[in-house]
């Protein structure tokens, strides 16, 4: 059986192809202000990676924030369910994942069929992770890509407090008037926000094994940063980012038996 | 001078370790400044009270909605943590709803042996307060008596009492050395000793006070004076805002807080029955906004202080989301502003961020200070 | 992933001379440094007239963004650092101008400066600068008799609003322009959070809202925050507003509603306020530094 | 899938009315002579009733959710205390309420009455400031009882007398306040019907464990109110009676709240007031919220029974006792609201969870949700342990963040997704 996920996200729409225990296409676009439009883009390109029809697809399901009104389909699954299912497939011995998004955090305790027991989301003034690294790494006048791993290098705990993601830039601000260096706010900003979502996770409990998902996941200062928060290591699956759509895919299956 | 109580302050679990060595009682952990400690320490237990720590942390998020003042997470957190893991009894006089959720979420997930929610009056202003708040500490002392297995006699309680009313007298003159053109003491020293008093066998305060005070009554000041400025609102027991605050040319020279000056202020009088007049004690100290109804009896008390300490400028500070202090801000500040002190106002968090604070002190300063701008 | 994306926040940087003026004539040569969050403003005075300043981008390092700024400055003047008596830093970075003789906050510059920019009956100063905003009432003289700057919640600064231009696309100089555009105010965004402003501007979108129409309802937004601020101190006329955001006519023009008071208007830019304050502290220093040596 | 019958309470319109006729005899109360108070819900409001039968009150809490459904008047009245320099953080029903007075606007029309005292219990640190602030801006006497005695379930003779004596203090203080004679008589009469309405309130929600259930959440919150305005009142009993009768008869004749229920949930602590249809999209679902801690405990006053049931208190005239004496009448009256289940958290937040377990067990619930409201501080005290309590026995538990009276602070779109994930949980999905 061959299904389909998409994840139509905040950000990128993300397309999944699944053919038993087989990822045929992976794409992803630029959500942009007509997110149907780039689904259909991605959903092409996916096809084409593949060299599928449509009508190969036996099932297609949605996820994500855009989820209702997915073009090619009318199921769909919620982000929370199409991570605990995506992360499970993945390792089945994670029993709490996290998934960080540009605006919006989202902890899952689940059973091992992925089945969702408990989540928790976080709640306002809870400073966008993704989108407040960014603005610190353009305040910092470092790209993006190396801030993360720039925090590797530091030793220093600096703790910062700033609940809103525009403060916590001002105390930033102050940070660099004092000279610190640049490595030092890296690891004081990934703690920030590691300590934030781990003030959510702590709801659900942190049970072993926990797994990351999201696109966050591939930047190692704030996975070393939850790791040292935690105090426990933190398992990150190949493609963090197609997570949801994978376990969009793999509802389709299920749901088409 | 004040090493001593700065290294209380900072070493407070080393401190009530090695009293727990040294003794035969337990320490009690305190949730609110209402604690009627002498009870306590008559029964042999050192009466502690759990401060900040000033530490960010994660871990009060399962327990304690995030409306909640920052200090009764701060309060928390500690517990959780096991910070306080020699700590075999815990307290809580009653107070204020936030502080409340600290002490239940404790009881519930840190191990003790005992706990005692005393249920404090609110309605301090009322006559029946005393016999009922008396009645109630019996219930206490009953109690304590049960887990300490000894008995708590009106003689130790008067002893206490008066050891007590002794570390009160002591920290006053401290204080009134405070009304000096140029205090020989800075407010970060005051609040560092007033803050270890909260944690120290008050034998050892009151011999460590009575040791500095002849040295620091002929103190020549090493820095100006600049404004004086009186602080006062919540919790607060931040010395690292208190230096900012005297690093920008000014000095605090007064307070009214639950940390500060409200802790000691009044005195037990002794009428003969020790149990309500321990009791009258706690009716009668100057009040936490909490039970300052239907009267503002807090606000002349505030006024007199700001007149007798002549203070130039008031900062009113209070814990985010403080509730009982954001229902005194408002006319505190019209009735401060009214009688000529200029206020400035500030929102605590567990930790304060120097930078932003910085810029509304100076400019406070700035509009306080001399006009030699002009 | 690094794709080149167009950088809609970033304003335009300038500076600018007098030369219709000789600064070798000038008896007292004074300067302002103010090194906000967001952006970092030189003013230099001749006798307490103004005569060059500029204003660009603060960088990562506050030292060398108020060096730049200065020297941008006394571009093309003749001057140089050394030829000025007296200079005062300002702004978040005001303790870190090396070369600046004193401090002083950016709440007392930007009501001192105002008070030249707007003359003296101005009693209200609105400050929206990068990251907080400031209310600030002062006397005829521009000294400062009270001040509130926002606590909780950084919605209401320009930082916000250059997030939001950059999510939209459009330049941040056109948004008051186009956000003035619409046949019908729309409701306000209800979330004034610079984060979930985001996310519910990008659903607005979706939604078929036009860009102009989503910039209408974010600067309602912002103006109704601030509004707010402006109410708990108690706007007292003559009313003014500085920093970057004053010439944001689209927030401005809805706070005027709003309040139902208009801002005075000024010749001069209105970023300039705190480092022009800065300035005129600077000459009344040095004027009584010279008059205590006498 | 089995659909029920479905239609609207007869006693619909009756309800309504009487909260009408509420707030315009506040407001006209003058016009006859009577007198006007204003003070918390929580109130011992049989007291000032012994003044005379032309007392009326307005109580603050329900008139600052009333405000919170005008979301126009509502923003207004936030942004006139903000003026004034109050915190945003506040609680909203006295941000609501302190608005109307400074803009002079009744949420009923007119000008807001100027209360001739204030009167009420003292539950929560803002209750304490919230009509200390209202009598010294309208310059009027203020009598609050200070009712924090601990948990029913430790109350003794010394912290029943605590409050009792404050009681007998109000009297004198009422009778000096007012100019009037107390009449002991009309106390008597106060306290007999408020133990009726009280216990009546909780008897209706007893109703709601059949199932499919006869009421859901959203209908409730339009009847508990009148508990909220005036528990004393003989009207409010009178219609409570009425109103058990109407439901009786729905149970008996399967007449339901959600005509597909598929799955039973309850909530608690206030809703966010403008945004109600929270429940009617649960309602798409087949998922009915028969209620909650709040508005079973608020106004019911209730008991464990010997079987370990929860059920309506037992009153004083069902044992066969009358209330004849000023201080007979006191205690009881005391007693009665000690016991209020809504009460019992704010010393410890296991006693709630205790409670809310059992209705999930009485009711038959497959889950609960709670509002983490960012406008009562005292509603939410301890919301979080009972959040850990109820996870912890297996029960599914999801939460959203709003607040009762200001609309700013809730997100609807992230709240419906929330539900959504909560639903897929527990694998319930929109009926075809």
């Amino acid at each position: 059986m061959t299904t389909a996920g998409i994840d139509l996200g905040a950000k990128f729409v993300k397309v999944l192809f699944l053919k038993d225990d087989e990822v045929l296409a992976r794409t992803q676009e630029r959500a942009g202000f007509e997110p149907i439009e780039a689904a259909r883009r991605a959903f092409a390109a996916a096809l084409s990676e593949c060299g599928l029809t449509e009508n190969d697809l036996d099932a297609i399901c949605a996820t994500g924030a855009g989820r209702q009104v997915s073009p090619f389909t009318k199921d769909s699954v919620t982000e929370v369910g199409a991570a605990a299912k995506g992360t499970i497939y993945l390792h089945p011995s994670v029993r709490t994942v996290i998934d960080v998004g540009g605006e919006e955090g989202r902890a899952v305790k689940c059973g091992e069929t992925g089945k969702v027991e408990d989540f928790a989301i976080n709640e306002q003034c809870a400073a966008g992770a993704g989108s407040f690294t960014e603005s610190i790494a353009r305040a910092l006048e470092v790209p993006l890509e190396e801030f993360g791993k720039l925090s590797l290098k530091s030793e220093k705990s600096i703790p910062m407090n700033a609940q809103c993601a525009v403060f916590a830039e001002s105390e930033v601000v102050s940070l660099v008037h004092a000279k610190t260096p640049k490595e030092d706010i890296s690891r004081a900003v990934h703690d920030a926000i590691a300590s934030r979502i781990i003030s959510m996770v702590r709801r659900v409990g942190i049970n072993n094994e926990v797994a990351l998902v999201g696109g966050v996941a591939h930047n190692p200062g704030f996975v070393d940063a939850l790791e040292r928060g935690m105090e426990t290591k933190v398992i990150v699956p190949e493609h963090p980012e197609y997570v949801g759509a994978l376990g969009a895919a793999l509802t389709a299956r299920e749901r088409s038996r | 001078m004040f090493s001593k109580f700065y290294e209380w302050y900072e070493k407070r679990h080393d401190y009530a370790r090695d009293w727990l060595s040294k003794n035969d009682g337990e320490v009690v952990g305190c949730f609110c400044s209402y604690a009627p400690e002498e009870l306590i320490y008559a029964a042999g237990c050192l009466p502690m009270r759990v401060l900040g720590s000033h530490e960010p942390q994660d871990v009060t998020e399962p327990h304690i909605f995030g409306m909640f003042c920052p200090f009764c997470r701060d309060v928390l957190a500690q517990g959780l943590k096991g910070r306080y893991d020699y700590m075999k009894g815990i307290m809580i006089a009653q107070s204020c709803i936030h502080l409340r959720q600290s002490f239940t979420s404790w009881r519930n997930h840190v191990p003790v042996d005992y706990s005692f929610y005393l249920y404090m009056p609110n309605k301090v202003q009322t006559e029946h307060a005393r016999s009922y708040y008396a009645g109630e500490l019996v219930k206490f002392r009953d109690s304590l008596q049960k887990w300490r297995g000894r008995e708590i006699t009106d003689d130790a309680l008067r002893e206490t009492a008066e050891l007590y009313n002794e570390n009160r007298r002591l920290m006053h003159e401290v204080y009134d050395l405070r009304k000096q053109p140029n205090p020989p003491i800075s407010g970060r020293e005051a609040m560092v000793m007033v803050a270890s008093s909260f944690f120290v066998d008050k034998k050892d305060h009151n011999a460590e006070l009575k040791r500095i005070l002849p040295e620091l009554k002929s103190r020549t000041p090493d820095r100006e004076c600049g404004a004086r400025l009186m602080i006062v609102g919540s919790e607060n027991d931040d010395t690292e805002f208190i230096k900012m605050v005297e690093s920008v040319g000014a000095t605090v020279v007064v307070d009214d807080h639950c940390t500060g000056s409200r802790y000691f202020w009044n005195s037990t009088q002794f009428n003969g029955d020790i149990m309500q007049d321990i009791a009258n004690r706690y009716i009668d100290r100057p009040p936490c906004p909490t039970k300052d109804w239907e009267r503002r009896d807090r606000f002349p008390h505030v006024l007199k202080l700001a007149q007798e300490f002549n203070v130039d400028g008031v900062i009113t500070i209070q814990q985010k989301f403080c509730d009982p202090h954001e229902g005194d801000m408002v006319p505190l500040k019209e009735y401060l502003n009214s009688n000529d002190f200029p206020t400035l106002f500030l929102e605590f968090d567990v930790t304060v961020p120097l930078g932003p604070m910085r810029i509304r002190v100076e400019a406070f300063l700035e509009i306080v200070g001399e006009e030699e701008l002009f | 992933m690094a794709e080149e994306k167009k950088e809609f926040w970033r304003w335009k940087e300038y500076n600018w001379h007098d030369e219709t003026k000789d600064w070798k004539s000038a008896e007292t040569i004074t300067a302002g440094v103010d090194v906000g969050s967001v952006s970092s403003q030189a003013v230099i005075m001749l006798d307490g007239e103004l005569y060059a300043y500029s204003n660009m981008r603060t960088g990562s390092d506050s030292p060398d963004s108020s060096r730049k700024a200065m020297d941008w400055a006394l571009e093309g003047t003749g001057l140089t650092l050394e030829g000025i008596h007296f200079i005062v830093g300002t702004g978040y970075g005001r303790v870190n101008v090396p070369f600046a003789n004193r401090a002083i906050t950016e709440i007392a510059c930007h009501a001192r400066g105002g008070n030249m920019m707007y003359g003296n009956t101005v009693r209200t100063i609105l400050d929206m600068g990068g990251q907080d905003c400031k209310a600030i009432l002062c006397d005829e003289r521009g000294k400062v008799s009270n001040f509130l700057m926002n606590d909780k919640c950084a919605a209401g600064t320009g930082r916000g609003m250059e997030v939001f231009a950059d999510l939209l696309a459009v330049p941040i100089e056109d948004v008051g322009e186009l956000s003035l555009d619409v046949e019908e105010e729309p409701p306000p965004v209800s979330s004034t959070c610079v984060v979930f402003a985001k996310s519910e501007a990008t659903s607005l979108l979706r939604d078929g809202w036009s860009k102009k129409r989503v910039l209408a309802a974010y600067c309602l937004a912002m103006a109704s925050r601030v509004v707010g601020l402006l109410e708990r101190i108690g706007v007292q006329k003559d009313f003014a507003i500085t920093g970057g955001i004053a010439k944001n006519t689209g927030v401005v023009t809805r706070l005027e509603r709003e309040l139902g008071l208009k801002a005075l208007q000024s010749k001069y830019d209105t970023q300039i306020a705190g480092a022009l304050g800065a300035a005129l502290f600077a000459k009344a220093l040095v004027e009584k530094k010279r008059k205590q040596a006498v | 899938m089995a659909e029920y019958r479905t239609e609207p309470l007869k006693c619909w319109n009756k309800a309504k009315e009487l909260r009408l006729k509420y707030y315009k005899d506040y407001q006209d109360a003058h016009k006859k002579g009577g007198i006007r108070w204003t003070g918390g819900a929580w109130a011992f409001d049989a007291i000032p009733a012994g003044l005379g039968r032309d007392v009326y009150n307005i109580t603050g809490e329900p008139y600052g959710a009333s405000i919170a459904f005008d979301r126009k008047l509502s923003l207004e009245c936030m942004e006139a205390a903000e003026a004034k320099g109050w915190a945003r953080d506040l609680c909203s029903y006295m941000r609501n309420y302190w608005g109307s007075m400074y803009l002079n606007k009744y949420a009923f029309g007119g000008d807001y009455p100027k209360p001739d005292f204030c009167y009420q219990d003292h539950i929560c640190c803002s209750h304490g400031k919230w009509y200390q602030h209202v009598a010294e801006y309208k310059k009027i006497p203020y009598f609050c009882i200070d009712v924090s005695v601990g948990p029913y379930k430790d109350l003794d003779e010394n912290r029943l007398m605590f409050v009792v004596n404050q009681m007998h203090e109000c009297i004198e203080w009422l009778e000096k306040t007012t100019g009037r004679k107390y009449n002991d008589e009309l106390l008597c009469e106060a306290v007999e019907t408020e133990c009726r309405s009280t216990s009546t309130w909780a008897e209706i929600c007893t109703l709601n464990m059949s199932k499919p259930a006869p009421l859901d959440e959203k209908t409730m919150y339009s009847l508990y109110v009148h508990g909220t305005l005036a528990k004393h009142s003989k009207e409010m009993a009178d219609f409570y009676e009425e109103l058990r009768d109407e439901v009786k008869d729905r149970v008996d004749n399967n007449i339901v709240a959600v005509p597909h229920e598929q799955c039973r949930l309850m909530s608690d602590t206030q809703p966010p007031w403008g945004f109600l249809k929270v429940f009617r999209y649960l309602e798409k679902f087949g998922a009915v919220s028969i209620g909650s801690l709040y508005t079973f405990g608020l106004i019911g006053i209730w008991e464990w029974k010997e079987d370990g049931t929860w059920g309506p208190r037992t009153t004083p005239m069902q044992k066969g006792e009358r209330i004849t004496s000023r201080d007979q009448a006191l205690r009881i009256l005391a007693d009665w609201n000690l016991s209020k289940p809504e009460w019992q958290h704010f010393y410890d937040p296991n006693l709630k969870t205790e409670m809310m377990l059992q209705i999930v067990k009485q009711w038959q619930l497959d889950g609960v949700i709670l509002h983490l409201n960012r406008g009562c501080e005292g509603l939410s005290c301890g919301i979080m342990e009972n959040r850990l309590g109820i996870a912890k026995t297996g029960v599914p538990v999801m939460t959203f963040e709003g607040n009762m009276g200001d609309e700013r602070e809730f997100d609807e779109k992230r709240t419906m997704a929330r539900i959504d994930s909560f639903m897929e949980t527990l694998g319930i999905t929109i009926p075809a």
